[in-house]
């Protein structure tokens, strides 16, 4: 292996693999990847694994095993993929990221990702804004600690929440169990707590739009007056913060297509002349998306559409 | 020591004895196991009141009494598999308390249980040697000295099993051999057989008996229970009889005769066993011709309103099948079957045959014929559902109708029709599977062994029923294995021989000799 | 001779028991439950620890709007197990009718195509576990665990792995409309358990299908049809969790290949909570109410006291255990 | 007397009759594993789509890696199956073992304290799962059901939810290195699949585990213990899980309280395709292995042909399907 023979006689051998092809993003990453490898000219060996590592990772590795220029990883985290990077390491294949991980990890060429601190002051801004001031007020923050984004962007609101001087309700973080039935658990979650405590909520901080959405339903189907963020900017939570009477106030658009993009121009240039990236991490800067500027946001579900 | 429950009902001719003064006849010796005045019960049901049972080293004692009298109880209570909840058991003279059936065979108490033989899914050599018997050292099995070890004993009950087979590939004959096989290879001191003829037929019994006979001359205190008191009084050495779970009375076999123990174990006198014969009438309610099966080969016969045909034959000889095919529950490969004037078609399901009259009562109650976990009235629901409901609708009230109906008419022995099946006496199951399929009103009604397990009383009872079925016009066609009740009960006779009918006798005129040569296949006999 | 007098059964027992299912004296009944005691033990701690919250209106409405569709599926398992079997399809069969339902609302199909076409779904699928299980003779397990794994790959197809939302208010109305202040699922739920019990209760079919699962081969001497019994039983339970499917899509506002996954898991232990409840063992429509009721009562209680999920997951299995023990401790007593 | 004689069953019934088992001849028993023969079936059908790649030694080396661990937990899943129980919780539970290695290694423990205390764990909870199923009597489905959910709640407590990774070479070794250019685990899976095999055909306790799954209540008056056999059956499950999930750790360089979820429905997919194997259609090792080969063989298949992985999903659950009915009907034409 080494660097790119791209113009050689044989094409340039790319194996890219996602945990997290039954998300949207994760779909819509796969079929970019897919387009834009015929673009590129690369060989490509998709791999997909429903955030079943057992069984996702032996794949990547026998893939690996037979050989690549590039590995291509979306949205599996690096924790993850330890005995991948491991595998590639031998083999001196470079790994390049989108969204593997918060923070720089020298397992990969590159990593780009969205900035999470962002994320957290844009959404805690945005609460504070329509609450006029933080203090006192009671916020819920809901979280999903197996998906470190998430985890990491949860745990920044909940520090900033409470500077601000806001109770966090329920005392702690809430954690979601299982992303197939987040939306469900929030719903819960949020429904319950709105039971025990009535009135007893001004916001509710949801580290992702599916759970977000099952919150701002246990919101408003308990007639609770507290407004909804979430993170992702789905078509759904874009409706709904567009319909102006869901409690589903604002989003953060993650702006995977320029990720996606600078990623796969880093893996090009690596085609081209065998050059790695001078950094092999960036967090990139984030959108908040309100009532004012959704419609114009893609959603990250129709990426590419 | 308490006086055993009233024995006041009973014929003023019997004498009732405590046990443990009791056994009066004979030395009193060391006894190598006794259980004083054990009591037990189920849900309110006291299966045991003041039982007594002594037992001496080198004796067969025979423990006899009526279905449901409390004998499998006794049984359970002896070897640790209840907890009595009152009595002693005493084992060489010291009080025992067993916590279970290994500690049962550890102090040398080894009982084959009624009703429940072998493991299918393992093999025949590891069936008879389960348990403490197998052999192994350091925990490891001896597959080997397995084999030889389950050889000796299968030979000596004349079995020539493959040791290797699945023990549910087996002929349930050669089943019940493996279980007595088991319950032999525990050098026992004490050994228990509940019921252990009840599906075996007179070789494998000639066998066991020769087996039984050696044991005792070795000092082993052998318990045999058994409803077939022809056996009882050509093996056993002393008996005790029981009546609604207490002891009544124990005494030497040469001093007492079949009709004395019946009418002690019944508390009356029970009368004749069959009942008269009535008038068969020309009217034929069901025919077949040239019915194929697996086993089945070329059989033809009819059979009329009125009839009791009673069908004998070896084990294996088909006529199982014979029925089975008859209700519907195994396909024929060829032939015709009519039932009164109607020729069924050939792929008629048990549905069907209900419905066109015939009804089966299997050979295999506990597997076949009830659901043991289910009350009386659902058992007997069960088979009625189309003619309790209106347009899917099942009738709770009609439903209540034939369970009382049923329950009555067959005189079930139960504290509520909501009893679940798996609690009663076998003869009270029997009667629930009968009760289920007479709901249906057959005009042909298929019996197959329908006294196996059965208390001669009961017996009685069912042989009077069949009779009343047929008086009233029904046709019941019933298998057995036992010649004098095919005898007794029948109007005609027919034997099978490998599949085929080898004889046919008007049962009036039939005696045993003949019917066996039919069964070996000598045809020509006459 | 033997016959001992019993009670009259025409008098009293005119309503009928159901299959397999006896019949105890009310004392005995009341006290039998350690399930049902078990239930009122988790109501009367969740009261204690919040008697302003807990039994009030709101709450009681929000517990049964939680469990509404977990009922419905539960209701599917149950009549499966009543046979004797299992479906551990269910979930998957719901997700699916979810999402056929969500992908023809997005395609622009009318609610009633969308209804129609996703409860059909479902009703395929049963049929198609009833073949196997009843004429091909597999093990329900595997039959199950097969067909599981390939609906849940024809819903990530249908739903091309994403969330389809968006639907007309006539289909959200079904999963998030009220009557009365109650959510419609309720209403759902208990028109369907009701309609399932009464099916088990009273109908031939129920009956037959009490006596395949008492015994099979009892049951077909019996002259009962097996296959077909079977077939049916698989067949409506397929249906009814399409039915389930849909209302969560519809309570929801959206369809995912996975949603509902973890119906599978509560709806069984459910059944298994309720065979407890009885003493005959078998499956049935009460005890599997109160399984439901269980779980929901446990998980809103859990979540009202602030308890956190993990802890609340481990918690959760401690009580189904303790439930169960105590009621097969009442059993042995007996 | 009363009984008629019969022909000695002993000379000419040997090739005797029947009940609810069939045998067969030596040639049908060879023809007779459908599940073998769908085995081989597969095999053929990838090396014909593939033959450049599906039997080189690289991607048989790679099955062998994929169902290493699989094949460990089935081992377990088939033990409590002898018996005649189910453990849902196996898989849980090597989830939990590799979440306390992980979580051990973290906290900058030795590797072989890590070890040892995951494997304990594993221990521990069979030893309570075989407590609950034998002493309290509850039926392994529901005990080991609830288990198996406080046993998740209890791994995401112990890695709060996280992944952790970042463990020493000394344990990644186990699951990645190599001896003779074959990985660690599946020398592993081999051993342990051999120890197993030995235990249930040799010793006692493995004999008394058949006996027990042939039929407890025989078993029991026979005078084995059935207690002590069924509580030693579950404690084995749990130790064997435990190692299992301990290799999953060192094999991915990860833990997280839902790693390896998915080999819970695979054991038990494999041990029922296994169970068709033999005559007596128990739970038994050779056809645990087999079941294993064919789950393995399939999904490692279907990647290689590139098939996308929602169709695989469906694929997946018709094959299972194909592979079960292909030895059902050779055993039906018998
Ligand atoms: N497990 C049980 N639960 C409830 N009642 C039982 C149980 N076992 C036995 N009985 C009841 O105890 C009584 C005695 O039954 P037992 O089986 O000991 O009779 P038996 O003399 O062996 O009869 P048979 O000749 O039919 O075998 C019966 O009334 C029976 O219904
Ligand atoms: N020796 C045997 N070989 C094969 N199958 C047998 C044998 N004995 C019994 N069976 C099976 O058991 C059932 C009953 O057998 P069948 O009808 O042949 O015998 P039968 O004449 O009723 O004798 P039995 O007294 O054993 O019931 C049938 O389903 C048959 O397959
Ligand atoms: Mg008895
Ligand atoms: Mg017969």
């Amino acid at each position: 292996a080494g660097s790119g023979e791209g113009d050689g006689g044989k094409p340039f051998k790319v194996i890219a693999f996602t945990s997290g092809n039954q998300t949207p993003i994760g779909a819509w990453w796969v079929k970019q990847v897919q387009a834009d490898a015929k673009t590129n000219g690369w060989d490509l060996t998709m791999i997909q694994g429903d955030f079943d590592f057992q069984k996702m990772n032996p794949q990547v590795e026998s893939a690996i095993g037979q050989g690549a220029d590039a590995i291509f990883d979306g949205y599996t985290d690096v924790a993850s993929i330890s005995s991948i990077v491991t595998a590639a390491k031998d083999s001196d294949i470079p790994i390049f990221a989108v969204d593997a991980g918060t923070e720089a990890n020298d397992a990969f060429a590159l990593n780009v990702t969205s900035n999470q601190q962002g994320i957290a002051d844009q959404t805690v801004q945005e609460i504070s804004t329509q609450l006029g001031g933080l203090q006192g007020k009671n916020v819920m923050v809901i979280g999903h600690d197996p998906h470190p984004g998430i985890r990491m962007r949860a745990s920044l609101a909940e520090a900033e929440l409470k500077k601000a001087g806001a109770n966090i309700a329920g005392g702690a973080i809430q954690k979601v169990k299982s992303p197939a039935t987040g939306r469900t658990e929030a719903l819960a979650l949020v429904s319950d707590y709105l039971t025990a405590n009535p009135n007893g909520l001004d916001a509710v901080w949801v580290g992702w739009d599916d759970a977000a959405l099952g919150a701002a339903q246990g919101v408003s189907e308990s007639g609770s007056k507290a407004i909804v963020t979430g993170c992702d900017a789905s078509s759904e939570a874009l409706a709904a913060i567009q319909s102006g009477s869901s409690p589903l106030v604002a989003t953060v658009e993650q702006p995977w297509l320029t990720v996606n993009k600078t990623v796969e121009d880093a893996i090009t240039a690596y085609q081209k002349d065998g050059t790695k990236p001078s950094k092999n991490f960036d967090a990139v800067a984030t959108t908040l998306v309100t009532k004012d500027n959704a419609a114009s946001i893609t959603p990250s579900d129709k990426l590419g559409s | 020591m308490t006086e055993p429950a009233e024995p006041t009902s009973s014929s003023p001719a019997l004498t009732t004895t405590t046990a443990a003064a009791a056994p009066a006849a004979a030395a009193p010796g060391p006894f190598a196991l006794e259980a004083r005045d054990v009591s037990k019960h189920f849900d309110g049901v006291h299966a045991l009141q003041g039982a007594h049972l002594a037992v001496r080293p080198g004796e067969i004692h025979a423990l006899l009494g009526e279905n449901g009298a409390g004998k499998s109880t006794l049984i359970k209570v002896v070897t640790g598999v209840y907890a009595p909840d009152g009595g002693t058991v005493v084992r060489d003279g010291e009080e025992v308390q067993f916590t279970g059936v290994r500690a049962a065979n550890r102090a040398g108490v080894v009982a084959l249980y009624q009703e429940l033989s072998i493991i299918p899914s393992i093999s025949v050599a590891e069936n008879v040697l389960l348990g403490e018997q197998m052999p192994s050292r350091g925990g490891l099995v001896s597959w080997r000295r397995m084999r030889q070890r389950a050889r000796v004993h299968l030979q000596r009950l004349n079995q020539r099993i493959p040791l290797d087979l699945l023990a549910g590939e087996l002929s349930p004959v050669q089943q019940t051999m493996v279980s007595v096989a088991r319950a032999l290879a525990t050098d026992a001191k004490v050994l228990i057989l509940d019921e252990p003829t009840a599906s075996l037929t007179d070789t494998e019994i000639r066998e066991l008996f020769v087996v039984l006979r050696s044991l005792r001359d070795e000092g082993v205190a052998i318990v045999y229970v058994s409803h077939r008191l022809e056996e009882v009084f050509e093996l056993c050495d002393r008996l005790t009889i029981m009546r609604n779970g207490s002891h009544i009375t124990t005494k030497d076999v040469s001093a007492s005769t079949i009709d004395e123990v019946i009418s002690t174990m019944v508390g009356r006198d029970p009368g004749s066993l069959y009942p008269d014969r009535g008038t068969v009438t020309d009217q034929v309610t069901i025919s077949v011709s040239e019915l194929q099966g697996r086993r089945v080969k070329d059989v033809s016969f009819s059979a009329h309103a009125g009839e009791v045909l009673g069908i004998g034959g070896l084990a294996g000889s088909g006529r199982s099948e014979l029925l089975r095919i008859l209700a519907g529950a195994q396909q024929q490969t060829s032939g015709t079957i009519t039932v009164g004037d109607r020729a069924v078609p050939a792929r008629a399901a048990v549905p069907q045959m209900l419905e066109a009259g015939v009804a089966l009562v299997p050979e295999e109650r506990r597997s076949q014929g009830v659901v043991l976990g289910a009350t009386i009235r659902d058992n007997i629901a069960l088979a009625n559902i189309p003619t309790v409901s209106t347009g899917g609708l099942v009738s709770g009230a009609r439903i209540s109708t034939i369970v009382e109906r049923g329950m009555r008419d067959l005189q079930i022995k139960a504290h509520s029709p909501r009893q679940p099946v798996g609690e009663l006496s076998g003869g009270n199951q029997q009667k629930v599977v009968l009760a289920k399929m007479l709901a249906r009103r057959p005009k042909v009604l298929l019996m197959d062994e329908p006294t196996r397990g059965i208390d001669v009383g009961t017996k009685a009872e069912i042989y009077r029923l069949i009779r009343q079925l047929a008086a009233g016009g029904t046709t019941v066609i019933a298998v057995s294995s036992e010649l004098p009740e095919l005898i007794g009960m029948s109007d005609r006779v027919l034997i099978m021989h490998e599949g085929r009918v080898s004889g046919e006798v008007d049962a009036a005129d039939a005696d045993e000799e003949v019917l066996l040569s039919y069964c070996y296949g000598k045809a020509d006999v006459r | 001779m033997t016959a001992t007098p019993t009670r009259n059964p025409g008098i009293e027992d005119t309503s009928a028991g159901v299959l397999a299912v006896p019949r105890r004296s009310l004392g005995q009944r009341a006290l039998s439950g350690g399930t049902v005691l078990a239930l009122v033990v988790l109501v009367l701690f969740f009261f204690a620890m919040r008697p302003d919250v807990f039994l009030t209106f709101t709450n009681v409405r929000n517990i049964l709007y939680q469990v509404s569709i977990l009922a419905i599926i539960a209701v599917a398992q149950t009549v499966v197990m009543v046979v004797g079997d299992f479906d551990l399809s269910v979930a998957a069969t719901s997700s699916l009718a979810g999402s056929v339902a969500g992908a023809l609302l997005t395609a622009g199909q009318s609610v009633t195509v969308a209804v129609v076409a996703a409860v059909a779904v479902g009703l395929a699928i049963g049929l198609v576990n009833g073949l196997l299980v009843a004429y091909l003779n597999l093990s329900a397990f595997v039959a199950t665990l097969a067909s599981m794994t390939s609906i849940v790959g024809a819903a990530y197809l249908v739903t091309e792995g994403t969330t389809l939302f968006n639907f007309p208010a006539g289909f959200t109305q079904l999963g998030q409309g009220r009557l009365f202040n109650i959510p419609m699922p309720v209403y759902l739920a208990v028109l369907i358990a009701l309609v399932a019990w009464a099916v088990l209760r009273f109908t031939t079919t129920g009956r037959s299908w009490y006596a395949i699962g008492g015994n099979v081969e009892v049951a077909r001497l019996s002259g009962i049809s097996v296959r077909r019994s079977r077939l049916l039983a698989f067949t409506v339970a397929g249906l009814v969790a399409g039915i389930g499917g849909v209302l969560l899509a519809a309570r929801l506002g959206s369809s995912s290949a996975v949603q509902g996954s973890d119906n599978l898991m509560f709806s069984v232990a459910a059944v298994f909570l309720g065979m407890t409840v009885i003493r005959s063992g078998a499956a049935n429509l009460g005890g599997t109410v109160i399984g439901v009721a269980i779980i929901g009562v446990m998980s809103n209680g859990l979540n009202i006291l602030g308890v956190n999920s993990y802890v609340q997951q481990v918690v959760t299995g401690i009580i189904i255990i303790a439930a169960v023990t105590l009621s097969s401790l009442k059993t042995r007593s007996r």
